[in-house]
């Protein structure tokens, strides 16, 4: 520790600690920096590390949903459709009546009940898939380039069926589906809320570090943005777009220009805290080295921002994950046979999947919970630790 | 305080300006116009119209009219008349059809706002009180859940649910039988067994929000040196914490007033279809799909003009509950 | 009347000089007021039934049993905007109505037709004493009214009415007296009396001049500033509104105007947007053979409901009494046949009479040069149907239940032909990829075909996106035409953006569709996929443009064949004799087949509807069809709860 | 009745952090005796307050009791605090009907939203069964003690609508609305104006005697305790060094930090060595460096803002028309209350602030003279480079996401004129010269203490190699050890670079210890201009005779306070 005072014929020459535990020992934060800091706090904060944890599993799944997934997202098989899902048994009975080590699904029984106009499945309980790591499957080309047919789990019969979480109405297995869609959902937002973090920070800095009638206009457009519907935007600007493009590219259009509307909470949180700051000493202090207004707003009151700016980041993305299963709903975003979560809850809003077939609404729910839950505790966590200069 | 409220009034004029504008840009953007939807409609009835007949409607609509052409006409009527414009689709003036839906929104608008203060309001004061605790973690994971879950999945969901083992009419706020009933208990309790999923979707997804914000300001004024004022003077610890943070972090739940009505219009719009509720969104996406442009622009105006008076109300209203405000 | 409706339709179209006249004697049995009416008649606010009926009122024969007086129908609408529905349900009254099991037309509003030997002069008579919903007779007058003043206006006269035309002029009216009336063609117009039934097409029926005349600039001055002080851009666009001929939404917006259906709108759509209610019509003037002044139901009640799965938990709860529109999908029949016990309904089965499932068409007149020349190539859209596994198709998106078929008349219909049905309706990617080699012999990288050009040849097809059959189908149907090399690609979109891609414009390269090119009484009618005659022809816009005016803009003057096969047509609609006009049309399905046109997946199997167990007189079998607005040729004014 | 009131035997407290444990308190006690004050004498973090919050039982978390006894003396006996339930009813009769707190800040330590008289009420009603009508009579009677003007009126008044001085009246109001037999007051008077602070330490006297109260009065300053107290208890990291009468305490310290605290407290009272330069001024010798004519600076459309209390209903001045210059190598201290305007003149100067009117010229080394009020943006940095500005607050000042070498360097790379490298060994050089350790650069500025990060900021404020150095309250927010420390600093480095301070302050001993001359401000005005020790010893204005007279005296045996000159209204 550095002096401050000259040193004092005294027992104490400082405050009393001690470690949490006895014999611990008391870590110093007092070289650390910011980002060190709010490192530490951050992985204070057990849930919101897990949550970290989930979402970097989950674009991990995104990115090699080619191997993970069994099979093809939109692999068609007829006799299969609205399939339940299987189990997965370890042990299968032999011959001789015993039992072995076989890794296996049952196969189904299938009856088709022509009043009713739909097929009954019953779990063949003597119909043994025997199911592997590492098998060859359907053949794709992982990110599109390298020629594949390796799978990380499937039949080791290809021809077998294998519908750990069902199939749907078209007979297409779930588990592929909700995999390639992960890659989907998990990014598709991402580029929307960056251009929105780039307005809302430059205007938000702007409005607050100058004020004045600067701040009145873009408190204004503000204003009319913010009070827009959500809904008749998205709609006039779906229909707007050119029919040539992919329906990818469309949705990824959209995104982006709704992200051009979608920037206002993060200026308007920007700048309230330019507001805040812009007064603070160490920001006059600047001024009165010498700094220009750029230097100001980018050196000395942005990087005070930036850890705050994540956590918002963080924070929107989980939204664009819910606006986009919105969209779907409303016809506007995502289409077959591009494969999201959006688009597999879409197919699953309707009764006829509620009373027969919920695994189809089970989940793909249950991805969107997890991903908007993970995002949210995540960015929480963010947020309480991304001042950590606070308290 | 007058001046202050004028001012306000006075800002919301250019803004109203731009909305009504960017509200008929909105609504000029799809291809096509309102005769394209009318002729699908007719087209699926079997009836099919030469070009001349196309170009006659057109110009009875006015949709052959430039576009500026057309907003002058609406904005003119809005301004010099009050009159928003006729319906295409639904054959009636704007106002009529903005006038029936605007009871049972406000009534749904307000009902489900009421019930997000009761939920959100004791587990957002739980929650600061008791930070970190599992209680605290348990309802921010529902809350988040409730913010996660798709909301038209849950509507429907809930509704086979109330179809399944409750036997209940679903959709809607009455059975038919009590539709056109005068009102008795028996129509209110009918209301009130309708009213019930509903209500839970839009709490389940606006909770959370409240929740957190509760929390977040609670958490912070907690910690005020005024609070420990409270405990000095003997007082029990809910009435510390009731009377005098929560009364300063209440300022959010006021500030929310303001959203209230346009999200319910526009952000709860898919609850409200598939609930198949009788409130202006569902009316508002099928004008937007129909381009029936004038009741479209005037329920984004309208909207607008509903944010806008929303939240000169909360600033009024929290002025009124802070003095700080108010006397500032 | 039973007699008649056995009587083959073509049959019935000339022979109408024979049709047996019904009595004109007055009432087979004493007219019986309906309930809810005595109170008002006790009043003296209404008249006696005895005087609201005409002279001779029709009598109809309920399907099962007479049936009483009272109670609400229950029904609903999705969305709220598509009113025509609404014509099935209470308003399908023209002139004369088709048969209930659609083999011909039978009287209706007239008692009686009959025509001339070359069809070039159909002679109508009313029935003397009927009214108006509001008590007003109805007359020669309202028909001429509406001839004269509506049909022949200059700046009304946009009202299609197809059926009124016949070898490019219109027809003309002439009153004889205040019940009979002439309607005279110069070319033969043999399918006259069946187009005249046909859905919502007959609008003479609908014009109450003593209403209407007020809106109208002939008979009021003042209409012009009266339409405007009321917010229309004149009087024409006031009228149109209150007339509703143009368009079906805004015929039952008001209920204001008189009407002479078994129901008339009392809480019009759009004066609430939950709700719409339909209420007995007092001077309906049906009765059944007892005597009952009909219909039965007092009212129709219509929820408006924004979301087809409400619309199915509610028909599952039991409280649709009868409805087959908008929720009986394939998809949907497991969940409804698992509630018939709760809801307490059952179903009947329509009997679909058109072509196919889906038909897949693609742009024969498309701009792009390169693709016009491959679309137009047989060989291309053949092998494109021979790629298809239609089976498979079948038996995912319809459970197995369908025939592998083109669009084509049904094999049991005296017009079915055989090689149109089933050419290339053979799995056979091979062969495919044999003709598409001879024509796409080079392929790119990733094994898609390329044109002349060296670009890849990609096929979009654009769709409605509310067609979630279609969706499904094409879902499977991609890589099947993907598999041999051709990269077919699906866009959906919103109905409105469909109507301006695909139904108005030109610049698609392809599309499905559906409905229309029905067999039956209709095949006839609307040949719409064996021969590009109707802008319905989406395969074929600037042909069937240059069929109805060689002209007009975007007309494309079609191969010879296909002129040919148009001219054939024109035959077909001047032939009075029914055995000529299906000989005629066995050669233009012949050429069909030649042409190839559109290539679809199969027959449409049975559809079905749901009623409730306590309707009853209604049908257990139905047609249904555009042109057959079900159930309302079943006569939905005897349907009663027990 | 027994004339101790309340004894505290062994109290210790620990606070659970997330990287350790803290000690808090430590094996403390002490006794209140009726009717006497005992001052718990300690600077920041030495856990006094903690130490007055425990005998409620208010303990913020993570703070937890861990030991000892706080037994108070009863009807019924003596009670054990320290073994009461946290939450039972028996504690919160205690609070605030047998024991009252008073805090440092008036304005957070009221709700700004209830009004007064329901705060004071409410602690009435608390504790006595009296109708509202009654309570509000007695807490009008209440405020009335508190010598609160038009008592009945005030009671509809909220907290912000009242000065600071009135809202601690209120809350002593408060604090004895039951008539409790201790009082605590923690700081009461720390964020006051000196001649406020000595009216509100009269009136907590004379109300502790009428009533007869035990007092546990709770400050840093020992001039406050030379002034008030009977008893004086000393801590330091969380222990009671040293406790006993405050004569003894005062006049024969046995702990060496009682020593050190006492010595930097009279160091200051004392004055420094004067200024060689001193006797140049005199003579006016040489030119002002800045000299100021007519600075004005008046808020005009915003009065509404500050409209409670101004007169003159429209344009307010907080700084009028003022006139003043500074020498080089001189140090000018501005005195004066909160809102004198002794902080927008600094502002001002700067041009930080826009003035209204006025000159400002300033003299360069050249011995040119520049306008300052006319400077555009590029020629007001060069003026920048040449005065700066020390902060008062060491914490808001430094950016926390800056290294201190960052801080430090950041002027010298701003004008250009070095490389990186350059730059860095300049700011070595300036933190010797501050007195840091120079290896200390590469941290963050939360890992310093106060004193340090002061030392910091005038690092950067030397960086440039300025002339004129404007500090602001530079001192005011440090302990009074430190407090000297870092003014020693201060006037060593202008002894060595020969630099002209504009020292500003409202702490009389701290500008009389520093400065030459002394400029006092008051509502605006300059009241009084000379020589410092004159002023303070002196003073001819009678606004400066009272305000110097009730600057608390730290000696027990000369009460300054007590024959201190009241304000005329």
């Amino acid at each position: 520790m550095l002096a401050d005072s000259r040193p004092l014929p005294s027992i104490d020459a400082g405050p009393a600690i001690s470690p949490l535990k006895p014999g611990g020992s008391i870590t110093s934060e007092a070289a650390a920096g910011q980002w060190t800091l709010i490192r530490h706090r951050f992985f204070r904060n057990k849930v919101a590390a897990f949550a970290g944890c989930v979402i970097l599993l989950l674009y991990l799944v995104g990115a090699f949903a080619e191997f993970l997934a069994p099979g093809l997202p939109n692999a068609s098989r007829p006799q299969y459709t609205f399939a339940p899902p299987q189990r997965i048994s370890f042990f299968a009975p032999t011959a001789g009546g015993g039992h072995e080590f076989l890794p296996h699904v049952k196969g189904y029984r299938i009856e088709i009940e022509p009043q009713a106009l739909r097929r009954t499945f019953v779990i063949d309980e003597n119909k043994v898939i025997p199911i592997g790591f590492f098998v060859d499957g359907p053949a794709y080309r992982l990110w599109g380039m390298i020629p594949m047919k390796t799978h990380l789990l499937g039949p080791l019969d290809s021809r077998e069926p294998m519908y750990l979480l069902g199939s749907d109405r078209l007979g297409r297995d779930l588990l592929s589906r909700l995999i390639y869609g992960t890659r989907i959902s998990m990014s598709i937002g991402l580029v929307g809320v960056a251009i929105s973090l780039t307005l809302g920070v430059v205007f938000g800095a702007i409005s607050g570090f100058y004020g004045g009638w600067v701040d009145t206009v873009i408190q204004r457009i503000i204003e009319i943005v913010s009070a827009m519907p959500t809904i008749p935007l998205w709609l006039g600007l779906a229909a707007a777009i050119p029919l040539t493009w992919s329906p990818l590219s469309v949705y990824f259009v959209v995104t982006l220009i709704v992200s051009l509307l979608g920037w206002t909470g993060l200026a308007r949180e920007v700048r309230g805290r330019f507001f805040a700051l812009r007064g603070e000493d160490f920001v006059t202090a600047a001024r009165l080295d010498g700094s220009r207004e750029r230097r100001i707003i980018f050196r000395h009151i942005l990087p005070s921002l930036t850890s705050h700016i994540l956590a918002v980041v963080t924070l929107a993305v989980p939204t664009m994950i819910v606006a986009e299963t919105s969209l779907s709903f409303l016809g506007v975003g995502l289409k077959p046979p591009v494969v999201s979560w959006g688009v597999l809850l879409q197919d699953a809003q309707n009764v006829r999947s509620v009373a027969t077939a919920p695994w189809l609404l089970i989940w793909p729910s249950l991805a969107v919970v997890t991903a908007v839950l993970s995002f949210n505790f995540f960015g929480d966590g963010l947020r309480d630790a991304a001042d950590p200069y606070e308290s | 305080m007058l001046a202050y409220i004028i001012r306000r009034v006075l800002y919301m004029v250019p803004t109203l300006f731009g909305m009504s504008l960017i509200a008929f840009m909105i609504i000029q953007l799809p291809p096509g116009d309102y005769l394209t939807s009318l002729l699908s409609t007719m087209a699926d009835g079997g009836q099919n119209l030469d070009e001349a007949t196309i170009a006659r409607l057109r110009s009875q609509y006015g949709l052959d009219q430039p576009v500026y052409v057309q907003y002058l006409v609406w904005i003119t009527g809005i301004l010099t008349r009050g009159d928003f414009g006729y319906s295409f689709e639904w054959n009636q003036p704007v106002s009529t059809l903005i006038w029936e839906r605007m009871g049972s929104t406000l009534l749904i608008s307000l009902a489900s706002l009421f019930l997000v203060w009761a939920i959100s309001l004791p587990i957002g004061i739980y929650s600061a009180v008791r930070r970190h605790s599992f209680g605290d973690h348990a309802f921010t994971f529902l809350g988040f859940i409730g913010l996660a879950v798709p909301n038209f999945i849950l509507a429907l969901t809930l509704m086979y649910v109330g179809y399944r083992f409750f036997g209940q009419s679903v959709g809607g706020i009455f059975s038919p039988q009590y539709a056109d009933a005068p009102w008795s208990m028996a129509k209110f309790l009918d209301m009130l067994s309708h009213m019930w999923i509903p209500l839970i979707v839009i709490a389940m997804s606006g909770t959370a929000a409240m929740i957190r914000v509760l929390r977040a300001n609670l958490s912070d004024e907690l910690s005020r040196p005024y609070v420990v004022t409270a405990r000095a003077k003997g007082l029990p610890e809910y009435k510390v914490i009731l009377k005098y943070p929560v009364r300063i972090a209440l300022n959010p739940f006021v500030s929310s007033i303001g959203w209230v009505l346009p999200d319910l219009v526009s952000g709860v719009t898919i609850t409200a279809i598939v609930l198949n509720l009788p409130t202006a969104g569902p009316l508002l996406l099928r004008a937007l799909v129909g381009q029936d442009m004038y009741l479209a622009g005037s329920f984004i105006l309208l909207m607008g003009v509903l944010t806008l008076v929303g939240m000169l109300i909360s600033d009024i209203l929290l002025a009124v509950l802070d003095p700080r405000i108010r006397f500032n | 009347m039973r007699e008649f409706t056995r009587r083959n339709f073509l049959a019935a179209g000339t022979a109408a000089a024979l049709l047996p006249c019904f009595p004109s004697h007055g009432f087979a049995a004493e007219p019986v007021e309906p309930d809810t009416l005595k109170s008002l008649v006790e009043a003296g606010k209404l008249p006696p039934v005895v005087d609201r009926l005409p002279i001779n009122p029709m009598v109809v024969t309920p399907l099962e049993r007479v049936g009483k007086h009272g109670g609400d129908w229950k029904s609903a609408i999705v969305g709220g905007g598509s009113l025509s529905m609404l014509f099935r349900y209470q308003a399908y009254e023209p002139l004369l109505r088709y048969a209930p099991d659609w083999s011909g037309v039978v009287p209706n509003v007239a008692e009686h037709y009959e025509s001339n030997a070359e069809a070039t002069e159909f002679t109508f008579r009313l029935r003397k004493g009927m009214k108006w919903s509001d008590g007003a007779p109805f007359t020669t007058e309202d028909i001429m009214f509406w001839y004269e003043d509506v049909f022949s206006y200059e700046g009304l006269n946009d009202v299609g009415q197809n059926h009124l035309t016949a070898g490019g002029k219109r027809a003309r009216f002439e009153a004889v007296d205040d019940v009979t009336f002439k309607v005279l063609f110069e070319k033969p117009n043999g399918l006259f009396p069946l187009r005249l039934a046909w859905a919502n097409d007959d609008q003479t029926t609908r014009a109450p001049k003593h209403y209407l005349k007020q809106f109208h600039a002939k008979y009021n001055p003042n209409a012009e500033e009266e339409a405007k002080a009321k917010g229309a851009s004149g009087w024409i666009q006031l009228f149109q509104r209150e007339a509703g001929l143009v368009v079906d939404n805004e015929f039952f917006q008001n209920s204001r105007r008189p009407v002479i259906h078994a129901w008339k709108m009392t809480v019009a759509p759009g004066e609430t947007t939950d709700r719409a209610i339909a209420e007995r019509n007092p001077y309906y003037w049906k009765v059944d053979p007892q005597g009952n002044q009909l219909p039965y139901l007092d009212r129709i009640v219509y929820q408006m409901v924004s979301d087809p799965q409400v619309l199915l938990l509610k028909a599952m709860q039991g409280e649709i009494d009868l409805m087959d529109q908008y929720i009986a999908t394939p998809a949907n029949r497991a969940v409804l046949y698992d509630a018939q016990q709760q809801g307490g309904f059952g179903f009947y089965t329509l009997n679909s009479t058109e072509t196919n499932e889906m038909v897949f068409q693609l742009n024969l007149n498309h701009p792009d040069e390169a693709k016009r020349k491959l679309f137009n190539n047989r060989d291309f859209r053949a092998a494109l149907s021979m790629s298809l596994d239609r089976q498979a198709i079948i038996d995912t998106v319809f459970i197995g239940q369908g025939t592998v078929s083109q669009p084509a008349i049904r094999p049991e219909d005296p017009l079915y032909n055989e090689r149109l049905a089933t050419q290339h309706t053979q799995y056979d990617p091979d062969a495919a990829n044999a003709l598409l080699d001879a024509i796409l012999p080079n392929k790119d990288g990733e094994g898609f075909r390329l044109d002349e050009n060296g670009r890849r040849v990609t096929v979009i097809f654009e769709i409605d996106q509310a067609r979630a059959t279609f969706l499904d189908i094409f879902q499977l149907a991609l890589p099947m035409f993907q598999a041999v090399g051709v990269d077919v690609q699906m866009r959906t979109m919103d109905r409105s953006l469909w109507e301006v891609r695909v139904r108005q414009g030109i610049e698609y390269d392809a599309t499905a569709h559906r409905f229309g090119g029905n067999g039956g009484i209709a095949a006839i009618l609307d040949p719409r996929y064996f021969l590009p005659n109707t802008t319905e022809a989406l395969y074929a816009k600037g042909w069937q443009l240059w069929y109805r005016d060689p002209s007009s803009k975007g007309a494309v003057e079609p191969p010879q064949p296909v002129r040919e096969a148009l001219a054939l047509y024109d035959q077909v609609l001047g032939s009075p004799d029914p055995e000529e006009q299906k000989r005629l049309m066995a050669q233009i399905l012949e050429s069909a087949a030649d042409q190839f046109y559109v290539f679809g997946i199969c027959l449409p199997s049975d559809s079905y509807g749901v009623v409730k167990n306590d309707m009853v007189n209604v049908a257990k079998t139905m047609p249904n069809s555009w042109g057959y607005p079900t159930p309302a040729p079943a006569n939905p004014e005897t349907f009663f709860k027990a | 009745m027994r004339d101790t009131m309340l004894s505290v035997r062994n109290l210790s407290l620990d606070f659970h952090l997330r990287t350790h444990i803290l000690h808090a308190v430590r094996d403390v006690s002490f006794d209140l005796r009726r009717g006497k004050t005992l001052c718990l004498v300690g600077e920041s973090g030495s856990g006094k307050s903690v130490t007055a919050r425990a005998l409620m039982r208010i303990i913020d978390k993570p703070g937890r009791l861990v030991g000892g006894q706080i037994l108070l003396d009863g009807p019924d006996g003596v009670v054990d605090i320290a073994a009461l339930p946290e939450r039972g009813r028996e504690i919160l009769a205690l609070r605030g009907g047998r024991i009252g707190l008073v805090f440092q800040e008036p304005m957070s330590s009221l709700s700004p939203v209830h009004t007064v008289g329901s705060q004071i009420m409410e602690a009435i009603r608390q504790h006595r069964k009296l109708s509202k009508k009654d309570a509000r009579v007695r807490a009008a009677d209440l405020l009335r003690q508190v010598e609160i003007p038009d008592p009945e009126r005030m009671l509809d008044r909220y907290t912000f609508e009242f000065s600071g001085g009135m809202r601690q009246r209120a809350m002593i109001a408060m604090a004895l609305a039951c008539d409790p037999d201790i009082l605590i007051a923690d700081e009461p008077t720390t964020a006051l104006d000196v001649t406020t602070q000595a009216e509100i330490l009269d009136l907590i006297r004379r109300l502790q005697q009428e009533r007869g109260m035990a007092m546990l009065l709770i400050t840093h300053d020992m001039g406050v305790v030379a002034e008030t107290a009977d008893d004086v208890a000393v801590m330091r990291y969380g222990r009671i060094v040293e406790n006993g009468p405050v004569d003894r305490i005062f006049h024969a310290p046995t702990h060496p930090y009682t020593r050190q605290l006492l010595d930097a407290t009279m160091k200051l009272e004392r004055g420094a060595a004067g200024s060689p330069a001193t006797a140049l001024f005199e003579a006016k010798a040489v030119e002002p460096v800045i000299s100021v004519r007519g600075l004005t600076k008046s808020y005009g459309s915003v009065g509404k803002i500050f409209g409670f209390g101004s007169g003159n209903g429209g344009a307010l001045k907080a700084v009028d028309n003022v006139d003043f210059d500074l020498y080089p190598g001189e140090s000018l201290g501005i005195v004066g209350e909160s809102g004198s305007g002794k902080t927008t003149l600094g502002r001002l100067v700067l041009r930080i602030t826009e003035p209204t009117s006025g000159r400002i010229t300033y003299r360069t080394a050249e011995g040119r003279e520049i306008d300052v009020t006319d400077l555009n943006k590029a020629e007001l940095r060069a003026y920048h480079r040449d005065v700066r500005l020390i902060f008062q607050d060491p914490f808001a000042s430094l950016n926390p996401r800056m290294t201190v070498r960052q801080i430090i360097a950041d002027p010298l790379l701003v004008s250009g004129k070095m490389t990186d490298q350059q730059a860095g060994e300049k700011v070595a050089e300036l933190l010797k010269m501050v007195g840091l350790d120079p290896l200390a650069m590469e941290r963050y500025p939360h890992a310093f203490s106060g004193g340090q990060r002061q030392r910091i900021g005038i690092a950067r404020a030397l960086a440039l190699e300025p002339r004129v150095i404007i500090a602001d309250e530079a001192t005011s927010a440090l302990d009074v050890s430190i407090r000297s420390q870092i003014l020693d600093l201060l006037l060593s480095i202008r002894q060595r670079l020969g630099l002209s301070f504009l020292f500003i302050s409202h702490d009389i001993s701290v500008v009389r210890y520093f400065c030459d001359r002394v400029v006092v401000m008051h509502k605006g005005h300059i009241v009084e201009t000379g020589d410092a020790e004159t002023i303070c010893t002196d003073p001819s204005a009678p606004y400066t005779r009272r305000l110097i007279s009730s600057v608390p005296n730290p000696d027990p045996r000369n009460k300054r306070m007590l024959h201190r000159m009241r304000a005329s209204s």
